[in-house]
C-alpha cells in the first residue's frame, strides 16, 4: 500500500496530527491541549521536511529553515502557553480548560 | 540658495517643542532650560539676521520661496523687511521673558513649554510669509497653543474666555480666508508681492470689481474683520481683556507682547497695500473708531478693579493708537509725507513698545498675583513699595513708560503717532489726547493703590521681592525701555526705508 | 584511510584503523559497517569503563592526599584494587524499590541517563582517524543528548515518591537548565570562527601553526580563553561537579534525588556522572584545545590518540582538583552566578569573536589592536560583571537558637 | 528494510502519542510524548536533516518537556488530584469524530494525490548551507524569530512570575 | 572761562548722572548718593558760572548747539541745547538754590530710611529742571517738562506710606498733566505749523521771525490767530506747572512732601518752569500783539489768569493754619504776580521776581523746615509761638525773607522786583485790572506774612513740641543765612537805578531811570505794605494768642468768610463733583457699553449661534438618530445573537476550527473535481 516514502511521511503526520487534534479537543487538562497542539505543529514539521527531502522540485534548504523557525515558534508557544496555565491556575486553583472561560480574573 | 535663516527662525521653536514632546522623562527644570534654549534661538537668529540685514534697502532681505501646492500656486515664501525684522526682535525679546515667567509654574511646564515653542513659532511665521496660505495657516495655527495655554493654566474663568477668544479670532478670520478666497478666485494668486504690485497699478481693483455686486466690498470687510477682530479694533475688543485676564501670567506676557501685534502687522502687510482705496473710503469711519478704541479703552481701565483686566484695556487703548495713525493716513486723500512718515514710524515704533512695556506690566501683575495667591483686585493690596522697594521701581518704570513718560520708550511711539496724526486729522489727535490723560490716571490710580500708603491686603503679610529668576525677567525689558526711549534711532533706522517707500507710493496717485 | 598513507603517519597512528580493519575487512558491507560500529561501542565502553574506574581510585587518592590522608590503601597495592571492590560491593547490593514508587520510571531514570551520557562519546574525534560517527552537526548532537540527561534527573526524582526527591530534582534541573545556556553560549564562538558544526572540521581548524611554533588552539584566543573557561565552569555544574554539586550534596542533601536508589542503579548514576563528566572534558578538548593535535610541531610524532587522552586527563585532574580546593555554593549564589555573570558574559564573549572574525584581514599593527581589542571586550566585561556580582556581599550573619 | 524500520518507528511513534493523549497520569503522558518527539527526530534523520532532528530534540526533550513538567507540578494540588477526572463522554466522542473526520479528509488528499514515482535524489543540506540561508535569504525572518523568542521569555515570566497575584489573593 | 555751548548739557547730565547713580547703589550708600548729588550739583553750579560768563560775553545772542536725534521718513527729529542770558541766569539760580537745599536736606532728613532715594529724586528734579532750561527744541522742553512731573510726583510722594503723601503726589502729576495735555497739543500743532520745533535753528526756528510772521498770519477757529492759540495752549502747560488758576488745587496739597522738597518746588525748579517757559516762548506768546482785529490776544489771557491767581492765592493764605500751606499759597499768589508781568508785557520783569522770588522762597520754606524739623514735625502754627528767642538764626532769616516777600521798601529784593512788575502792569494800557489786584494782594502779603511769624515766632510756645523746640545744626542754618544774604542783595541787580538785570536779559543798553519815574507807585505801594505790616500787627502781634484752641481774630469776625477761605474756596470739592464726577462717570460708561453693548452684541450673537446648534441637535436627535437607533438596534440584535457563540470555551473553538477545516477541505476537494 505505502510504495513511496513520501506518501509514508505524510500519512504518519496526517495520523500524528489527527492524534494531537482529538488529544486537544477531548482534554480538559489544559496542559494536555497544550501538548496535543505540540504534536499537531510536529506533524506539520514532518510534512515540511517530508516534501522537502521527497516532494516533486526540491529547494536548497528551505523545508529545513522553515522547520527550524517552526521548532523555534513552537518553543516560544510553549513557554507562554505554560505561563498562561499557571497564571490561570494561580487565579482559579484549577487548569481545567472548561472552567477558564472568563476574561476577567 | 543661502542659509535658511528665516526658515531656522520659523521652525526652530518647533523643534524645541518636538524634541520636548519625544523626551517625556525630562524634569522639569530641565525641560524649562531646554525650551529657554530653544526660545532663546530667536533672538540669536534674529541676531544673526540683524547683522545680515541692510538698513538702506526697503524690499524684502533674505528671501526664501519653495513650490508648495502649484495647482493652486500656493508657494511658501518667506521675506524679512524692516517691518517683520522688528517683530522678530520682539519675538525674540519678548517670548523667552514669557517663558521665563512661567517659570515656576508647576503644573505640567513640559505640555507648557511645548505649547509656548509652538505659539512662538507660529508667531513668526506670521510675521515671515508672504504668501496667504502659510500666513493663514500660521495665524491660525497660532490660536491652538494660545487656547491650550489659557484654558489649563488659566485663572477660574480661563474656560469661557478661552473659548471666547478662540471662536471669536477663529470667526473672524473665517471671514478674512473667504476674502482671500474671493481675492484667489479674481486674480488667481496668494502671494503678497504679487497682490500688492496688482493692487498698486489699479488691477487688483478691476478685477474685483469684475466680481460684480457687493463682492470687492464684502472681500474688503471680511478680511477687515479678520484683522479688526485680532488687533484688536474697538468694539471688536470684548475677548481681548478676559482672555488676558484669564491666561496666566507669561502667556499674557506673549499674547499682548507678540499675538497683539499680529493683527497690526496684517493691517499694514495686506490690508492697507491690498486695498488703497476701499480703506480709504472706509477710513473716516475707522478712524472714529480708533479714537473709540483710545478713549473707551483707556476710560474702561479706569473702571477696572481687576488688574489684569486693567492692562488688557490699556492694551486696546495702544493698539489702538497703530491703527489710528494707520486710518489717518488712509482717510486723507494726499497725506503730507512729513506727517505719514511721522504716524508711520510711531504706529511700529508703538507696536513694538508697548509690546514691551505691556509685557513688562502683565508680569508685574503676574508677580502680585503670585504672591497674594490669586489675588488681582485693585483693593487686595497697599504699601507694597515698603516691602518690595525694586519690585516697586522696576514696576514704576514699567507703568511710566507705558503711560509715556518722555525718557522711557512709550513717549517716543505715541509723540510720532500724534504727531503724523495731527498733521493729517487734527481733530482726532485733539481728542485722543484724552486718552494719555486717562491712562495716566488709571495708572497712578494703580500705583498709588497698590504700592502707596499703609500696608494692607496682600501687602500686609509677608511679601518677597523680586527673585533672581524675576529681576532677570523684568530687567532686560526695564532696559529695553531705557534704551529705546532715549535712542529711538536705533529702530527707526530699521524701518526708515520702508516707511519712505510707502509714503513715495502714498504721494504717487 | 588511504590519506594516512600519504601524509606519512607512524604506524602507531594508524595502529587503531588498521586493527579494526584486520578484523572486519572481510565481512560484506553492511555487516561491515555494523561490525565496525560494534567494536567502536565496544572499545569506548571498554576505555571509558576503565577510565571510570580509574577516575574513582585517582579521585579518592587525591582528595585523601590533599586532605592529608592516605585514601584507600587497603585492596590490593596502593589500594589499586579499589574500584573493583567498590564495583563487587555496588553489583551485589539489594536493589530497593520504594513501593509506591513509579516503577517503570524509576528503572528507567538510570538508563537513560547512562545512555545518554554513553551516547555523547560518539562524536568525540580521539585520534586523527579515531571518530565512532561522523555527523555534519556533531556538535549540536552533543549537547542534545547531554540534554537528555535532565530528563533523566527528573524521572528520578518523581519516580521516587519521595517529597525530598522530588525537590531535590527539580533544584537540580534548576541548575542544569541554568547552566546549560552558558555552556551552550561558550562554545557558539568556536562553531562562528570555524564555520562547521563537524567535531572533525573543527579539530581541523585548529591544525594549524603560528610562527611555526605555536598552536592555533582556540584557546589561545582571547574569546577562546574567555569560551573555554566558561565552558569549563559550565561543565562543572552540569556534571553536578564540586563546587556546583548541591543536587546531590552527600553531607546536606542525603544525595538528593538520588536518596532512593541503592546498588546497581546506584551505580549507574554514578557511572553517568563521571561519564559525562569525561564526555564534556572530551568536547572541551575538541573545542579549545586543539584536539588530539599536539602542542608542539616537534611532538607530532607522538600518536594523536595519546596526545588526546592526555588532555583528557589533565582536564579530569582539574575537575578533582577543584573538587578538592573549593566549598560548595548555595543555590542563590549558584543560579545568580550563572544568570548575571555567566551568561552575559558569554554574550559578550559573542560580540567578541564577531569582532574577531571581522577583523580576520588585519596585519602589522591593526593586528597588535585586534588582538588588544579583543582582550578588553574580554577582560573589562569580566571585571565589570565581576564587581557588580561580588558587590553587596557581605558575609552572612547567621542567628543560631539561644 | 529502511521502509520497514520507518513503519515501525512510526508505529511506535503513534503508539506513543495516542497513549499519552488517553493517558490520566499527566506525567507518564509527556514522557509518552517526549519519546514520540524523539521517534519524529528520528524521521527527520532518515530525512537526511540531521540539523533539524538534533535541533527537534534539543528542543523538545531538552527545554518543551521541562517547561512542561514544571508547569505540571506547578500546578498539581495533589498527587490525587494529578489523574485528571475522566473527560464526559460526549466531548470525547465529538472529539474523535472531528478528528475522525480530519483523518478522513487528510488521507483522501494524500492517498489520492499522484505522487511523483520514484525517489528523488532529494538535496542534502549540510549545516553550512542552512547556515547560509537562514543568514542570507531568511535574515529578516530569523531576526524576527529572535524577537518573538525574547518577548515570549519575558512575557513568560512576566506571567507567570508571582509578585502581582500574591498581593491580591496571597496562598490558600 | 567760558563754557561752550555745545557742552551745555554737562548742566543737566551730572545731577542726572547723581541720579541714576543713587538709583542703583544700595539702600545703605547714604553717603554716596547725598555726596553724589551734593557734587554733582555744586559742579553743576560751577558750569552754569561759566556758561553765565559766556552768556554774558555775547549778550542779545542765542547760542545755539542742534544736534539729531533719531531720523523719521526721510527727515529726522532734531533737539539742540540754547545758551543765552535767561539760560544762564536761571541755571546759575537753579543750581545755587539746589546746592543749599541739598545741603539743608542733609540735616533735614538725616533719619529717613530712604535717604539715598531722596537725594537720587532731588537730582533727578534739578536735573529736569536744568534741562527745560538749557533747551532749544519745544519738544526737549517737553519731555524735560514731563520729567520734572515725575520727580515731583515721586518727591511729593517721597513719605508714600501717608494715604495723603500718596494721594497728594497723584493729585499733582494728574493736575499739571491736564495742563501738559494743551502743552502737548499746542506742541503739535506748532510743529505741523511750522514744520519743527527748535526755537532758534538759524531762521528756520519757530521763535524767529520766518516762521512766527507765519504763525501769526494764520487764523483758525473763532477768528485767533494760530500762533495765539497755539500760545494759549503752551500756556495750559504753564498753568499746570506753575500752579495758575483754575489748576492750583494741586501746589498746596504738594506741601505733603518733605520740606526740602517743598521749597525746591516753589523756589527753584516746578513752579518756576512755567514761568520760565512762557518766558522762553515770549516772541511766540507776542507774536499777535500786532494784530489789531483778533478777539483775544494770548498775553492778555496770561495777564488776567495771573490776576486772578494773584488774588485767590493771597486770600487763601489768610486763612490757613499750616505755615507751609501759607507759604504755598504765597507762591501762589507770587506766580500770579509773574504771570501778571508776562502778561502786561514785562516778561523781564517777571524773571526779575522769579529770581527773587526764589531766593526767598526758598529761605522762607527752608526756615520753615527748620522750625517744623525743631518743632518735631508740627506744621499747625496755633501751636507753635515763642519760638523767637529760641531759634534765633531761624528767626532772623526767616524775618528777612518774610520782609523780602512782603516787599518792605528798599532793602529787600522783593520790593524792587514787585516795583518792576507793578511798573509794568501800571504802563499796560489794555486793562488796569491787573494793576488794581496787583496792589490788592500787596497788602494781603504783608498780612499774612506778618500774622505768619507773630504766631510762629512771637508769644509762648502753644505745645509740648514747640516748647522744646531748639536752633538746628550749621547744616541747616548756613543755607538759611546765605539765602537771606542772596535775598537782600538779588534787589540791587535790577533796581530802576541800575537795570543790570533787564538789560542782560534783553540785550539792550541799560536804560537807567531815576527812582522819581513812577514814584507814586512806589509811594502807594509802600503805603499798601505798611498798611499790611501794621494791620497785621496790631491784629496778630498786639495781642498774642495764647492757647491753640483760641479763635483767630478774623475768624471771629467773619467766621463764614474765614472758613470758606480757609478751605480753599472749595476748588477741591467743585472739582470732585463736576470733573471728578464727569470722568467717573465716563469711565462707568465706557465699562457699561463694553460689557453691556459690545460685548453684549457679542454674546447675542453667540446666543444666536447657541440656539441654532440646540435646534440641529434637536433636530438629529429626533428626526434624525430615530432611524439609526432602530437600525443600530438591529445590528445589536444580530450581535447578540452572534455573541452566543462566544462562550470561551476553547474545546469549542477548536472543535469549530476542525470541522471548517474539514469543510473547507472537502470543499477544495470538489473544486478540484470539478
Amino acid at each position: 500500500m505505502i510504495h513511496h516514502p513520501l506518501e509514508l511521511c505524510l500519512v504518519f503526520s496526517s495520523l500524528l496530527f489527527c492524534i494531537g487534534l482529538a488529544g486537544a479537543l477531548s482534554r480538559s487538562n489544559s496542559i494536555l491541549v497544550l501538548l496535543g497542539i505540540e504534536l499537531m505543529l510536529n506533524a506539520a514539521n514532518l510534512n515540511f521536511v517530508a516534501f522537502w527531502r521527497y516532494g516533486p522540485s526540491p529547494a536548497p534548504a528551505t523545508g529545513i529553515v522553515f522547520v527550524a523557525f517552526s521548532v523555534a515558534v513552537a518553543a516560544a508557544e510553549a513557554a507562554v502557553g505554560l505561563a498562561l496555565v499557571i497564571s490561570i491556575y494561580r487565579r482559579q486553583r484549577s487548569i481545567r480548560l472548561q472552567e477558564a472561560v472568563r476574561l476577567k480574573g | 540658495m543661502s542659509f535658511p535663516v528665516l526658515s531656522l527662525l520659523i521652525f526652530m521653536p518647533w523643534v524645541g517643542a518636538f524634541v520636548l514632546l519625544v523626551s517625556p522623562g525630562l524634569g522639569p527644570r530641565a525641560a524649562r532650560l531646554l525650551a529657554l534654549t530653544f526660545s532663546l534661538s530667536t533672538l540669536l537668529l534674529a541676531g544673526v539676521a540683524l547683522c545680515g540685514f541692510d538698513p538702506s534697502a526697503a524690499g524684502y532681505q533674505f528671501p526664501e520661496s519653495h513650490d508648495w501646492i502649484t495647482s493652486l500656486s500656493v508657494r511658501f515664501r518667506l521675506g524679512l523687511d524692516g517691518l517683520s525684522l522688528i517683530l522678530v526682535l520682539l519675538t525674540g525679546v519678548v517670548a523667552p521673558l514669557s517663558l521665563l515667567a512661567s517659570w515656576s509654574q508647576a503644573n505640567n511646564p513640559r505640555l507648557l513649554c511645548i505649547l509656548f515653542l509652538l505659539l512662538q513659532g507660529a508667531a513668526l511665521g506670521v510675521f515671515l510669509a508672504l504668501d496667504f496660505v502659510p500666513w493663514f495657516l500660521f495665524w491660525e495655527l497660532s490660536l491652538v497653543p494660545a487656547y491650550f495655554l489659557i484654558r489649563l493654566w488659566g485663572g477660574a474663568g480661563a474656560t469661557r474666555s478661552a473659548y471666547q477668544f478662540v471662536i471669536y479670532t477663529i470667526g473672524g478670520s473665517a471671514f478674512m480666508l473667504l476674502g482671500f478666497a474671493g481675492i484667489s478666485l479674481a486674480v488667481g494668486t496668494f502671494d503678497f508681492g504679487e497682490l500688492t504690485a496688482l493692487a498698486a497699478n489699479g488691477t487688483l481693483a478691476v478685477k474685483l470689481t469684475a466680481l460684480g455686486g457687493i463682492w470687492p466690498t464684502a472681500i474688503f470687510l471680511g478680511v477687515l474683520l479678520g484683522l479688526a477682530v485680532k488687533v484688536p479694533l474697538f468694539p471688536f475688543h470684548t475677548w481681548l481683556p478676559a482672555a488676558y485676564a484669564e491666561a496666566p501670567t507669561g502667556v499674557s506676557m506673549f499674547l499682548t507682547g507678540v499675538m497683539s501685534k499680529m493683527g497690526v502687522y496684517g493691517f499694514l502687510r495686506i490690508l492697507w497695500p491690498l486695498f488703497p482705496s476701499a480703506l480709504h473710503t472706509f477710513a473716516p469711519a475707522l478712524l472714529w473708531l480708533a479714537v473709540g478704541g483710545v478713549i473707551f479703552g483707556a476710560f474702561a481701565a479706569m473702571r477696572q478693579t481687576d488688574l489684569k483686566r486693567m492692562v488688557a484695556y490699556s492694551s486696546v487703548n495702544h493698539l489702538s493708537y497703530c491703527l489710528l495713525a494707520l486710518f489717518a493716513i488712509c482717510a486723507i486723500s494726499r497725506p503730507g509725507p512729513d506727517a505719514a512718515a511721522a504716524a508711520l514710524t510711531g504706529a511700529i515704533l508703538q507696536m513694538f513698545n508697548h509690546g514691551i512695556s505691556a509685557a513688562a506690566l502683565f508680569f508685574c501683575v503676574g508677580v502680585l498675583e503670585v504672591r497674594s495667591g490669586g489675588l488681582r483686585g485693585i483693593g487686595d493690596f497697599g504699601g507694597v513699595r515698603t516691602v518690595a522697594p525694586l519690585f516697586a521701581g522696576l514696576c514704576g518704570i514699567s507703568m511710566f513708560s507705558s503711560l509715556g513718560l518722555p525718557g522711557l520708550n512709550g513717549f517716543v511711539g505715541e509723540f510720532l503717532v500724534f504727531r503724523g496724526v495731527f498733521g493729517l486729522v487734527p481733530w482726532a489727535a485733539a481728542i485722543s489726547t484724552l486718552g494719555l490723560f486717562a491712562t495716566a490716571f488709571f495708572l497712578l490710580t494703580f500705583w498709588q493703590r497698590v504700592f502707596h500708603g499703609p500696608r494692607i491686603g496682600a501687602g500686609k503679610g509677608p511679601f518677597a521681592d523680586l527673585s533672581a529668576i524675576e529681576v532677570a525677567t523684568l530687567l532686560p525689558l526695564v532696559g529695553l525701555m531705557f534704551l529705546f526711549g532715549l535712542f529711538p534711532q536705533l529702530l527707526t533706522v530699521l524701518i526708515n526705508p520702508l516707511v519712505n517707500t510707502w509714503v513715495s507710493h502714498l504721494a504717487m496717485p | 584511510m588511504n590519506a594516512a598513507q600519504d601524509t606519512g603517519e607512524t604506524l602507531l597512528e594508524r595502529a587503531p584503523q588498521a586493527l579494526r580493519d584486520l578484523l572486519t575487512s572481510h565481512l560484506p558491507e553492511p555487516w561491515r559497517w555494523f561490525a565496525n560500529s560494534l567494536i567502536a561501542i565496544v572499545a569506548i565502553l571498554a576505555v571509558f569503563g576503565l577510565l571510570f574506574a580509574a577516575l574513582t581510585l585517582a579521585e579518592r587518592k587525591i582528595l585523601g592526599r590533599v586532605q592529608n590522608r592516605p585514601g584507600p590503601n587497603r585492596t590490593g597495592p596502593f589500594g589499586l584494587l579499589q574500584p573493583i571492590a567498590d564495583g563487587i560491593k555496588m553489583l551485589s547490593k539489594e536493589d530497593i524499590v520504594p513501593r509506591d514508587a513509579d516503577h517503570l520510571l524509576h528503572f528507567l531514570a538510570p538508563v537513560t541517563l547512562l545512555a545518554s551520557s554513553i551516547l555523547a562519546f560518539a562524536v568525540i574525534p580521539y585520534g586523527r582517524h579515531l571518530i565512532p560517527v561522523e555527523l555534519d552537526a556533531a556538535v549540536l548532537y552533543f549537547f542534545c543528548v547531554g540534554a537528555t540527561t535532565e530528563l533523566a534527573v527528573f524521572m528520578a526524582g518523581w519516580s521516587s515518591h519521595n517529597k525530598y526527591s522530588l525537590l531535590a530534582a527539580m533544584r537540580a534541573l534548576a541548575q542544569l537548565i541554568s547552566y546549560e545556556l552558558p555552556l551552550l553560549l561558550s562554545w557558539l564562538p568556536v562553531v562562528m570562527i570555524s564555520g562547521t558544526l563537524s567535531t572533525t572540521g573543527i579539530v581541523a581548524a585548529q591544525s594549524a601553526w603560528r610562527w611555526g611554533w605555536m598552536p592555533t588552539w582556540h584557546v589561545f584566543t582571547p574569546w577562546g580563553l574567555a569560551g573555554f573557561v566558561i565552558f569549563m565552569v559550565a561543565a562543572l555544574a552540569e556534571s553536578n561537579r564540586s563546587p556546583f554539586d548541591l543536587p546531590e550534596a552527600e553531607s546536606e542533601l542525603i544525595a538528593g534525588h538520588l536518596t532512593e536508589y541503592s546498588g546497581c542503579k546506584y551505580v549507574f548514576f554514578f557511572m553517568a556522572e563521571y561519564f559525562g563528566m569525561t564526555a564534556l572534558s572530551g568536547m572541551a578538548v575538541t573545542l579549545f584545545l586543539g584536539g588530539w593535535h599536539a602542542p608542539l610541531p616537534s611532538l607530532e610524532f607522538i600518536p594523536s590518540y595519546v596526545w588526546f587522552g592526555a588532555k583528557l586527563i589533565t582536564l579530569l585532574m582539574g575537575f578533582i582538583w577543584i573538587r578538592a580546593t573549593f566549598p560548595r555554593l548555595r543555590i542563590d549564589q549558584l543560579t545568580r552566578f550563572a544568570w548575571k555573570f555567566l551568561v552575559p558574559l558569554a554574550l559578550v564573549n559573542l560580540g567578541t569573536t564577531a569582532f574577531w572574525s571581522l577583523s580576520f584581514g588585519w596585519t602589522g599593527p591593526l593586528l597588535a589592536a585586534r588582538c588588544t581589542v579583543a582582550v578588553i571586550l574580554v577582560v573589562v566585561p569580566f571585571v565589570l560583571l565581576g564587581r557588580r556580582l561580588s558587590s553587596g556581599l557581605t558575609p552572612r550573619t547567621y542567628s543560631y537558637a539561644p | 528494510m529502511t521502509t520497514a524500520l520507518l513503519i515501525l518507528i512510526a508505529l511506535v511513534t503513534l503508539c506513543s502519542a495516542a497513549t499519552a493523549m488517553l493517558l490520566r497520569n499527566l506525567i507518564h503522558s509527556v514522557l509518552l510524548l517526549i519519546g514520540s518527539w524523539i521517534g519524529v527526530s528520528v524521521f527527520y534523520l532518515f530525512a537526511g536533516a540531521e540539523f533539524v532532528a538534533f535541533a527537534q530534540v534539543l528542543v523538545y526533550v531538552g527545554a518543551v518537556s521541562m517547561v512542561v513538567l514544571f508547569a505540571v507540578l506547578l500546578t498539581r494540588r495533589s498527587r490525587a488530584d494529578m489523574a485528571v477526572s475522566p473527560d464526559t463522554q460526549s466531548r470525547a466522542v465529538s472529539a474523535v469524530l472531528a478528528a475522525g473526520a480530519v483523518l478522513a479528509v487528510l488521507l483522501y488528499a494524500v492517498l489520492l494525490t499522484p505522487l511523483p514515482s520514484g525517489i528523488s535524489q532529494g538535496p542534502s543540506a549540510n549545516v553550512r548551507q542552512i547556515g547560509t540561508e537562514l543568514m542570507g535569504t531568511h535574515a529578516a525572518a530569523l531576526l524576527v524569530i529572535g524577537m518573538i523568542l525574547t518577548v515570549a521569555t519575558l512575557g513568560g515570566v512576566v506571567i507567570a512570575s508571582t509578585d502581582g497575584a500574591s498581593k491580591k489573593e496571597g496562598p490558600k | 572761562m567760558k563754557l561752550p555751548v555745545h557742552l551745555l548739557w554737562l548742566i543737566p547730565a551730572l545731577p542726572l548722572l547723581a541720579a541714576a547713580l543713587g538709583a542703583l547703589v544700595p539702600r545703605r550708600a547714604r553717603g554716596v548718593a547725598s555726596s553724589a548729588a551734593l557734587v554733582t550739583i555744586i559742579a553743576s553750579f560751577l558750569l552754569s558760572c561759566m556758561a553765565l560768563s559766556s552768556a554774558l560775553g555775547s549778550t542779545g545772542v542765542h547760542q545755539v548747539s542742534n544736534f539729531e536725534w533719531f531720523q523719521l521718513g526721510g527727515g529726522s527729529v532734531r533737539l539742540g541745547w540754547l545758551l543765552d542770558p535767561l539760560t544762564a541766569l536761571m541755571c546759575v539760580m537753579v543750581t545755587f538754590v539746589s546746592t543749599l537745599i541739598f545741603v539743608f536736606s542733609l540735616g533735614y532728613m538725616k533719619e529717613d530710611e530712604n535717604f539715598k532715594q531722596f537725594f537720587c529724586f532731588l537730582s533727578l528734579f534739578a536735573a529736569a529742571m536744568l534741562g527745560i532750561i538749557i533747551s532749544n527744541s519745544l519738544l526737549l522742553v517737553f519731555i524735560s517738562w514731563e520729567l520734572v512731573g515725575l520727580a515731583s510726583y515721586l518727591l511729593i510722594g517721597f513719605w508714600f506710606t501717608r494715604p495723603s503723601a500718596a494721594a497728594a503726589a497723584k493729585k499733582a502729576f494728574i493736575t499739571t498733566r491736564i495742563g501738559d495735555l494743551g502743552f502737548f497739543v499746542g506742541m503739535l500743532w506748532l510743529n505741523n505749523a511750522s514744520g519743527s520745533l527748535l526755537f532758534f535753528d538759524g531762521g528756520r526756528g519757530v521763535l524767529e521771525s520766518a516762521a512766527l510772521g507765519t504763525l501769526s498770519s494764520q487764523v483758525t477757529f473763532g477768528g485767533l490767530a494760530v500762533s495765539t492759540a497755539i500760545g494759549l495752549l503752551i500756556f495750559c502747560g504753564a498753568i499746570g506747572k506753575s500752579g495758575q488758576f483754575p489748576l492750583h488745587v494741586w501746589l498746596p496739597d504738594a506741601m505733603e512732601g518733605p520740606t526740602p522738597v517743598s521749597a525746591l518746588i516753589h523756589a527753584a525748579t516746578m513752579v518756576a518752569a512755567g514761568v520760565f517757559l512762557i518766558a522762553r516762548v515770549y516772541p511766540l506768546m507776542s507774536a499777535d500783539q500786532a494784530l489789531a482785529h483778533v478777539p483775544l490776544h494770548a498775553l492778555t489771557a496770561v495777564a488776567f489768569i495771573g490776576a486772578i491767581t494773584a488774588l485767590l492765592g493771597a486770600c487763601i493764605a489768610v486763612a490757613q493754619n499750616d505755615i507751609k500751606r501759607v507759604l504755598a499759597f504765597s507762591t501762589v499768589s507770587q506766580l500770579g504776580y509773574m504771570m501778571i508781568a508776562l502778561g502786561v508785557g514785562s516778561w523781564v520783569a517777571a524773571i526779575f521776581h522769579l529770581l527773587t522770588h526764589a531766593f526767598f522762597k526758598a529761605l522762607l520754606f527752608l526756615g520753615a523746615g527748620s522750625v517744623i524739623h525743631a518743632a518735631h514735625h508740627e506744621q499747625d502754627m496755633r501751636k507753635l509761638g515763642g519760638l523767637g528767642p529760641k531759634m534765633r538764626v531761624t528767626f532772623l532769616t526767616f524775618a528777612i525773607g518774610m520782609m523780602a516777600l512782603a516787599g518792605v521798601p528798599f532793602l529787600f529784593s522783593g520790593f524792587w522786583s514787585k516795583e518792576a512788575i507793578l511798573h509794568a502792569a501800571y504802563e499796560w494800557d489794555v486793562s488796569s485790572i491787573p494793576l488794581v489786584i496787583a496792589l490788592a494782594a500787596v497788602v494781603l502779603t504783608a498780612f499774612y506774612m506778618t500774622r505768619l511769624v507773630a504766631e510762629v515766632f512771637l508769644g509762648k510756645a502753644r505745645s509740648k513740641e514747640a516748647d522744646h523746640a531748639h536752633e538746628n545744626s550749621a547744616v541747616m542754618t548756613v543755607p538759611l543765612v546765605l539765602l537771606a544774604a542772596c535775598s537782600v542783595i538779588l534787589g540791587f541787580l535790577g533796581t530802576p537805578v541800575w537795570p543790570w538785570l533787564q538789560s542782560t536779559l534783553t540785550g539792550l543798553p541799560m536804560e537807567k531811570h531815576s527812582l522819581l519815574e513812577g514814584a507814586s507807585l512806589i509811594v502807594l505801594s509802600v503805603l499798601l505794605v505798611c498798611s499790611g505790616l501794621g494791620a497785621g500787627w496790631a491784629l496778630y502781634a498786639r495781642r498774642l494768642r495764647q492757647s491753640a484752641a483760641a479763635e483767630d481774630p478774623l475768624e471771629s469776625t467773619w467766621p463764614r468768610a474765614f472758613a470758606f477761605a480757609g478751605a480753599r474756596f472749595k476748588f477741591d470739592e467743585l472739582y470732585a463733583a463736576t470733573v471728578g464726577r464727569l470722568n467717573l462717570s465716563f469711565a462707568a460708561l465706557s465699562d457699561w457699553m463694553d460689557s453691556n453693548v459690545w460685548g453684549g452684541l457679542i454674546n447675542l450673537l453667540a446666543r444666536f449661534g447657541e440656539t441654532a446648534g440646540h435646534f440641529n441637535k434637536e433636530t438629529d436627535d429626533e428626526v434624525l438618530n430615530t432611524g439609526f437607533n432602530a437600525a443600530s438596534e438591529e445590528i445589536r440584535s444580530v450581535g447578540k445573537l452572534y455573541s452566543r457563540a462566544q462562550t470561551g470555551e476553547t474545546h469549542g473553538y477548536l472543535r469549530i476550527v476542525a470541522l471548517g477545516f474539514v469543510v473547507l477541505a472537502i470543499l477544495a476537494m470538489m473544486g478540484g473535481a470539478r
